[in-house]
């Protein structure tokens, strides 16, 4: 019995592609006024994809969109906010070294104009009366940003949207990493959008929280639209159904249960804190030759572990032993003269250097191994490269190529090459198919299939709960950085009993 | 693989040509072109009476700038080419240019030995016969670069004796000469003190320029007017330096040092470069009468005004016709192939006089001299000494020609 | 990027890479033809070869250091206070031998303070370098004090001078000697590749366990070599030493690694041959110029037109949307 | 009102330190007179000397644009205004008219060379340099300018260079706190990619900073040439010493900006630099001597600056570490 609301957006049949991968396939999704408007669905499934390209963040391959009745294709996010599409995202979007207040009105300063001056204390007032407007009272407009810790700071960024007066405001994510007080002050603010009669598309993974809030729900999975449930039928069993829905295909990920874990730990990880994120006193040992899955929300802090198990991230209580030699991994170096070898979860910024070629990408972590005594040829190069290249078919036209001209997928097989190319020991995989279409993922996990035979032990970090359950032999889950949960590798293991504990 | 064959293959291709050429250069001045036997047309010119500015009654080869044949490409290493004294030598030897078939190239400014040896054997790959060695950083070395490149090198070496002789050894037919006005710096700095002694002064104040940075023709004059002034006291004149001002202008401990000048009770302020900058803030301060100005400068429009207002009242001057000028003659008659050479045949050292100018009448002397266009050693009198033009010229010829010159001959 | 653009960004990269050989060819034909063959003339062949030494030597060590992405502006002042510390040693003790131990160790210090600077103190490398090479000049007339200029001839004991051909040959050995180190180094050895990566991105580079403190030492080092051999070229070439030595070095070396085709950042586009090639470029522009017999005021112009032009070329294979910083 | 006169403190600290510094070594070596009288008339024309030459760098380089021609506008200014001004036996304020547009148009050709040329600027202000330097040496045939006992040049007195630098701050105050340029640039300091998504035009906010360093040069440019009636035209890049000292005033006005304005900070960094060798002067101390000092100084800042956010790294690291410890008990 939706009654008939007025419809504000309408997308017909938007598509999006990121070279071969295929983000959003033909979606059609309608958001109405006076409501709340769920989206959820699994990491690279299209939700954020959808809103960004509303909101103008980037262009859409295929299909229109319709605002207001009227066409719609905001080119940047200054043309999507005029035409009144407001967004929220997780990255930090405040810009230090100026105060709040200028924050708050970046790019709209034009509004304080008295004469030629643009009125300092006219500016600070409104933003004062803005920020009380979202119920954030703790800090003085006139104060630099950089007094505020990271959570403030977000709550200034959603003053300036709601300031803004969107027709539709997109909240994408953004609760995750807000403390309850933050949430609050969102929640009234999707309540008084609602009440006056504007819409709120509201993106987040925590169920319970979409439950209470949102009027309808629209499950993504894939890049395809599965359903719309309204508030009645509403529930985690039947969403959680609607989330999964795949049918687990065999091949797709490991075929074999059961297969018995050697005791022998390799690593030891004890009371560990580190420096940026989440993870406290935590500790966890890693057995050879088995798959560690870590799973979690994405600022449960198990990133950041990544880092601590490679020796990148500073240790501010306990330590990280490599069992067989008993020493301590106190720095990149040491971590790799073990046998470390990490993929990190940022492939373009962290993993590869994309200015340079698919060569010197390659041969950039095992300079020991082609050139023991110093010397370099180039056949020892060629020799070592061509064998990655080979064994993992990385699309290119020549070793010499740069890599910033490959797809995602056949990136993130060099960053691979790089690091089996070392014939590393312990692997630490952060989120390897991030970004990476289907075709591929089967191949990634073929792979990782294939080296835990060759009895190397792989730590893999994944936001994508079916990947943790199809690959891992043993998953911890992490929760506001500390263990919440351990599950073994079962036929029966699925992705509810694992959402139970994360969220 | 392409790209670093190339490379490779670029510089094995550079080094053959260094190579293959390295030997050909030191012996022969195979690629000077030899002398050309410039047969004046006979009748030898009859010896001129010594008047200064008189017309072209030399030789019977019009100064028109064909002479001689082939031009004569000459180099000049130069220290600064914004310096007043460097700009006059230019104006000097572009009047002379449009007498004589020569044509002169003016370095960069150069800051070490390596820009002067490297200016030097630019000079050679231009076709330069000769190379004026107004700046010197390299002493003899120079002189040694130009003849390995067969051309001929004029420079005294700021009077240094062992330097010339050093040079005559490693250079030989090459080495043409230079004037020598004693220790030429030395001399300077010398002088200065010695006339501002005359004029009473006593507390004076000496900008160093370059001393402090170990520019050796600085340094020199520093060492000159010091013992000038000891010389002063010597004979009775309490004369003392109050201040060194070290530096150029525009550097902060300069601007510094230059009020804290003007605080102190001053007679005279002595500058071992120009003391153009020097007008401005003694003027504002308003001692004009009581502060005197010298400087080892030039006779230009800079100096004109404050020359006969008496703000300046001494400046020693090296008359770059004189001075330096003779460095044509010399060239012209060495590749001519009648090289002057005096009794054991090679390049000679010969003396000229620096003019201390102290009252305006000199000053306007000189000045308007040049404004109306014509010189104290006209093209006619270098005419002269050219044994093309003037069989009988030789070297006795040309050093009493130039030594002769002094501010009062410029006077009559 | 879209795929148009990435296949012009790949065809002008690709352009990019040849464009300073290109540039240096150019040059020549350009020149030789203004100087009616001049150019090429034997003694200007042997006299390039001459001025071609210093600046290649240093621009050549400059490669490491720019590779890495540290911009190093007191070039200048590094070989002058070898130059200086290394004739004093050679007046005292008459050997020449002594000279060039003093130069390397000299220089070899100096590398390892900017290491320290740039790689434990993390400060803005650039503006570091900047002030240091004042310091450098004025330390340098603190040591000489009332000498002011060392000349080789007042030496101890006679320093043995050489003639023109030997040294022409001195120079050869010096420069295609130090070229094939370094061209070994750079394209045989992992410290190329190194190199390379740590300029392209620091992050990843650190993250493939490249110890990026201790490469930036090493470059800094290798780098002094060369620096020290010009600055013993110098010495037994002009035999006199002052405060304002090698005064132009430093920018000449920044204007042929432009002009060699160098990216100012460094990363993987840094080539050895840039340090060579570019010092060419430059020696033979400035010796054109010269000859041509145009004013200084113009040839400044030219070189500055140049400069831009190359620069211009050189950066079409990085276009970003936000103006480089 | 106490948040005041801790602003005030703070942004008076540094030259009041170094002014008590001097004061007192000084008296200790016997040396009299420190920063008074015709020391304090150095002092000012220094402070706003180098002042106007840091503050036209400050603009950029907080930018993370180096402007290597900065030395070469001033001098091209001088000369080519110089002259106009001779010839023409213009007033002083004409002159002051003259050479500012003048090196305005300076600056915005650089602004633009840089701008549409998308080259990092460091490369580009050299080429620029090269160039500035060369057209100072072709004008008037090197002999720069000459204009000694001229009338106009006024402006290295008190009455004057004061007035002319203190209209100038006060148009940067404006500017800076009071008008969308002055926004825009702060955002574009620290947050480039933010800024350039929210939809501020960065072409236009560099080209002007250009445009503002070329007036603020050409204000440097007529107190130098009142100063000493000359300028000579400098050749091969040596016009780079012009900004040797500006480094210093840039450092401390970047420290002081938090407590007051930057322009101020800047300022009064140029008023600690002046009377840092207004001081080495009156101890007698070489000028080679005075740079090495001068130079390990601004090193001292340099550090200082880069490594402050630790300071902060620190604390957090330590609070962290005391709550996981708690924690663990």
């Amino acid at each position: 019995m939706a009654n008939e609301k007025e419809l504000l957006f309408e997308a017909r049949k938007l598509t999006k592609h990121f070279g071969p991968t295929v983000a959003l396939d033909e979606v059609d999704f309608k958001v109405y006024r006076g409501e709340i408007t769920g989206l959820i669905g699994e990491n690279g499934s299209g939700k954020s994809t959808i809103t960004s390209i509303a909101a103008g963040m980037q262009p859409a391959t295929g299909g229109e969109m319709f605002f207001e009745g009227k066409p719609h294709r905001p080119s940047t996010m200054i043309e999507g906010a005029r035409l009144g599409i407001g967004m929220i995202v997780q990255e930090q979007g405040t810009v230090s070294g100026i105060t709040i207040a200028e924050n708050i009105f970046a790019g709209e300063e034009e509004r304080f104009r008295v004469g030629p001056f643009i009125s300092r204390g006219k500016m600070n007032a409104e933003a004062k009366r803005v920020l009380e407007d979202i119920g954030f009272t703790g800090a003085d407009p006139s104060a630099y940003i950089d007094t505020l810790d990271m959570q403030s700071r977000k709550l200034v960024e959603i003053a300036k949207t709601v300031y803004n007066k969107p027709e539709m405001l997109v909240v994408d994510e953004t609760t995750t990493a807000l403390s309850q007080h933050g949430r609050e002050i969102i929640y009234n603010i999707m309540r008084k959008m609602k009440e006056n009669n504007k819409a709120v598309v509201f993106i987040s993974h925590d169920l319970q929280e979409l439950i209470d809030i949102c009027d309808t729900l629209t499950v993504l999975r894939d890049g395809k639209l599965i359903t719309t449930l309204d508030k009645e039928r509403m529930d985690e069993a039947t969403i959680k159904k609607y989330m999964v829905g795949r049918e687990m295909k065999g091949d797709y990920y490991r075929a074999d249960y059961g297969t018995k874990i050697s005791d022998e730990t390799v690593l030891k990880v004890d009371r560990v804190t580190s420096g940026s994120g989440m993870l406290m006193n935590f500790s966890m040992e890693v057995h050879k030759g088995e798959i560690l899955g870590i799973g979690g929300l994405s600022h449960c802090g198990m990133h950041e572990l990544g880092k601590v198990l490679f020796g990148e991230e500073k240790l501010l209580t306990g330590s990280v032993t490599h069992v067989a030699s008993g020493d301590k991994i106190e720095n990149t170096q040491s971590a790799m003269k073990h046998g470390f070898g990490y993929v990190s979860k940022n492939r373009d910024t962290e993993s590869l250097v994309l200015t340079a070629s698919i060569q010197d990408n390659i041969i950039s972590a095992s300079y020991d191994r082609i050139a023991p005594n110093f010397v370099m040829t180039g056949s020892s190069v060629r020799k070592f490269v061509d064998e990655q290249v080979e064994s993992l078919s990385i699309k290119c036209a020549g070793v010499q190529q740069d890599v910033q001209f490959l797809s995602g997928g056949n990136k993130q097989k060099v960053v691979f090459g790089k690091w089996i190319g070392r014939d590393c020991d312990i692997l630490i995989l952060d989120c390897p198919t991030r970004g990476v279409d289907i075709g591929v993922k089967a191949a990634m996990y073929q792979l990782i299939d294939q080296m835990r035979k060759d009895n190397k032990t792989i730590i893999m970090i994944s936001e994508e709960l079916p990947e943790l359950i199809g690959m891992s032999d043993r998953l911890i889950i992490l929760k506001d950085g500390a263990a919440a949960g351990e599950f073994k590798r079962s036929e029966t293991l699925d992705e509810n009993s694992i959402i139970e504990v994360m969220i | 693989m392409k790209k670093k064959l190339l490379s490779v293959l670029l510089a094995s291709a550079m080094a053959l040509s260094m190579a293959a050429c390295g030997g050909a250069p030191a012996g022969g001045d195979s690629n000077n072109g030899g002398n050309t036997q410039q047969d004046s047309n006979g009748g030898s010119a009859d010896a001129n009476v010594q008047d200064d500015g008189g017309d072209a009654s030399g030789g019977d080869v019009a100064l028109d700038g064909s002479y001689p044949a082939e031009t004569v490409k000459i180099g000049l290493v130069g220290y600064d080419n914004t310096s007043e004294q460097q700009m006059a030598i230019q104006e000097y030897l572009d009047y002379l240019s449009e007498k004589f078939n020569i044509e002169v190239m003016y370095s960069e400014n150069l800051a070490d030995a390596e820009g002067e040896l490297n200016f030097i054997s630019d000079c050679a790959a231009a076709g330069c016969k000769a190379v004026i060695g107004y700046y010197n950083e390299a002493l003899s070395e120079a002189a040694k670069t130009a003849a390995d490149y067969g051309m001929y090198y004029w420079g005294g070496f700021g009077g240094n004796k062992d330097e010339v002789e050093a040079a005559k050894t490693t250079c030989g037919e090459y080495y043409l000469g230079g004037y020598t006005l004693g220790e030429a710096d030395y001399e300077g700095g010398r002088s200065l003190a010695l006339a501002l002694a005359e004029q009473g002064c006593e507390k004076v104040v000496f900008c160093s320029g370059g001393a402090s940075f170990g520019v050796t023709q600085f340094v020199e004059r520093k060492e000159g007017f010091l013992a000038g002034v000891e010389e002063a006291k010597a004979n009775g004149v309490n004369m003392e330096v109050v201040k060194e001002v070290e530096g150029w202008p525009g550097t902060d401990s300069f601007t510094a040092d230059q009020t804290a000048v003007m605080g102190m009770e001053v007679d005279a302020i002595a500058s071992s470069f120009d003391v153009a900058m020097w007008f401005q803030p003694v003027m504002e301060a308003g001692k004009a009468e009581s502060v005197k100005l010298a400087a080892i400068g030039e006779v230009s429009d800079t100096y004109h005004d404050f020359f006969n207002s008496g703000l300046v009242s001494v400046i020693v001057y090296d008359n770059e016709e004189v001075v330096f000028g003779n460095a044509i003659p010399l060239i012209l008659n060495a590749v001519s192939g009648n090289k002057l050479v005096d009794a054991d045949g090679n390049g000679f050292q010969y003396e000229v006089q620096r003019w201390t100018i102290t009252t305006p009448e000199e000053f306007n002397a000189v000045y308007d001299l040049h404004d109306s266009g014509n010189w104290v050693v006209t093209a006619e009198d270098i005419a002269e000494l050219l044994v093309d033009l003037n069989p009988d010229a030789n070297a006795d010829t040309f050093k009493t020609f130039y030594g002769s010159f002094g501010i009062e001959s410029v006077m009559q | 990027m879209s795929e148009a653009k990435k296949k012009v960004t790949a065809a002008v990269g690709g352009f990019g890479r040849y464009a300073p050989v290109i540039g240096l060819v150019l040059v020549i034909v350009v020149f030789s033809a203004l100087t009616g063959g001049g150019l090429l003339s034997v003694v200007n062949l042997q006299n390039m070869a001459n001025q071609v030494i210093v600046t290649a030597l240093v621009a050549i060590g400059a490669v490491f250091v720019y590779g890495v992405g540290n911009f190093d502006m007191s070039l200048g002042g590094a070989v002058l206070l070898s130059a200086v510390l290394g004739a004093m040693a050679a007046v005292r003790s008459g050997s020449i031998f002594l000279a060039l131990a003093v130069c390397l160790a000299v220089s070899a210090l100096l590398a390892l303070i900017k290491g320290l600077f740039s790689a434990y103190i993390e400060v803005p490398f650039f503006i570091f370098t900047i002030v240091l090479g004042s310091v450098i000049s004025s330390v340098v007339l603190v040591i000489m004090g009332s000498e002011t200029t060392v000349y080789l001839k007042d030496a101890v004991k006679p320093v043995p001078s050489f003639d023109f051909t030997q040294m022409t040959i001195i120079n050869v050995i010096c420069l295609l000697g130090y070229f094939a180190v370094c061209l070994f180094l750079f394209n045989y050895t992992p410290v190329g590749s190194k190199v390379r990566m740590m300029g392209g991105n620091r992050i990843s580079a650190k993250q493939s366990g490249i110890n990026d403190k201790k490469m930036q030492v090493l470059t800094f080092l290798i780098s002094s070599v060369g620096i020290a051999l010009a600055a013993f070229i110098l010495i037994i070439r002009t035999r006199t030493i002052g405060s304002q030595t090698a005064g132009s070095t430093g920018t000449d070396v920044m204007i042929a690694l432009v002009l060699g085709g160098m990216p100012i950042s460094g990363g993987p586009k840094s080539k050895i041959s840039a340090g060579l090639v570019g010092a060419l470029i430059v020696t033979v522009l400035n010796s054109g110029l010269t000859m041509i017999g145009l004013s200084t005021g113009v040839i400044q112009i030219v070189r500055g037109i140049v400069f831009i032009i190359v620069v211009l070329v050189a950066s079409f294979s990085y276009r970003g949307r936000l103006l480089p910083r | 009102m106490k948040k005041i006169l801790k602003n005030t403190g703070m942004t008076i600290a540094i030259p009041a330190i170094v002014y008590v510094f001097f004061l007192v070594v000084c008296s200790l070596r016997g040396v009299k007179g420190f920063g008074v009288g015709d020391d304090f008339a150095t002092i000012i024309y220094t402070t706003l000397y180098t002042g106007l030459i840091a503050l036209a760098m400050s603009y950029n380089l907080t930018c993370g644009r180096f402007d290597f021609s900065v030395g070469s506008t001033i001098v091209l200014a001088a000369i080519v205004g110089g002259n106009i001004t001779k010839e023409n036996h213009l007033s002083a304020f004409a002159m002051l008219l003259v050479i500012v547009a003048i090196a305005a148009v300076l600056g915005l050709i650089s602004g633009l060379a840089y701008v549409l040329l998308k080259i990092p600027p460091m490369v580009v202000s050299i080429g620029i340099t090269m160039v500035y330097e060369a057209c100072g040496l072709l004008f008037n045939r090197a002999k720069g300018v000459k204009m000694i006992g001229n009338s106009a040049l006024i402006f290295s007195r008190p009455p004057y260079s004061v007035l002319i630098v203190a209209a100038a701050l006060a148009v940067l105050i404006f500017l800076y706190n009071f008008t969308k340029f002055g926004y825009q640039w702060k955002m574009l300091r620290s947050g480039q990619k933010i800024a350039v998504d929210i939809g501020v035009n960065e072409k236009l906010n560099a080209v002007l900073c250009y445009v503002i360093a070329g007036v603020l040069l050409g204000l440097a440019a007529c107190m130098y040439l009142s100063k000493f009636g000359t300028v000579a035209p400098e050749i091969g890049l040596s016009s780079s010493s012009y900004f040797m000292s500006a480094f210093l005033p840039l450092f401390i006005g970047g420290a002081i900006e938090k407590y007051s304005d930057k322009n101020v900070g800047v300022l009064m960094g140029a008023f600690a630099q002046a009377i840092i060798t207004s001081g080495f002067a009156k101890l007698g101390l070489g000028s080679s001597l005075q740079t090495v000092l001068n130079g390990v100084i601004v090193m001292a800042f340099l550090v200082y600056t880069s490594n402050s956010y630790k300071i902060g790294l620190h604390r957090m690291y330590k609070e962290k570490r005391s709550r996981a410890l708690a924690a663990a008990k």
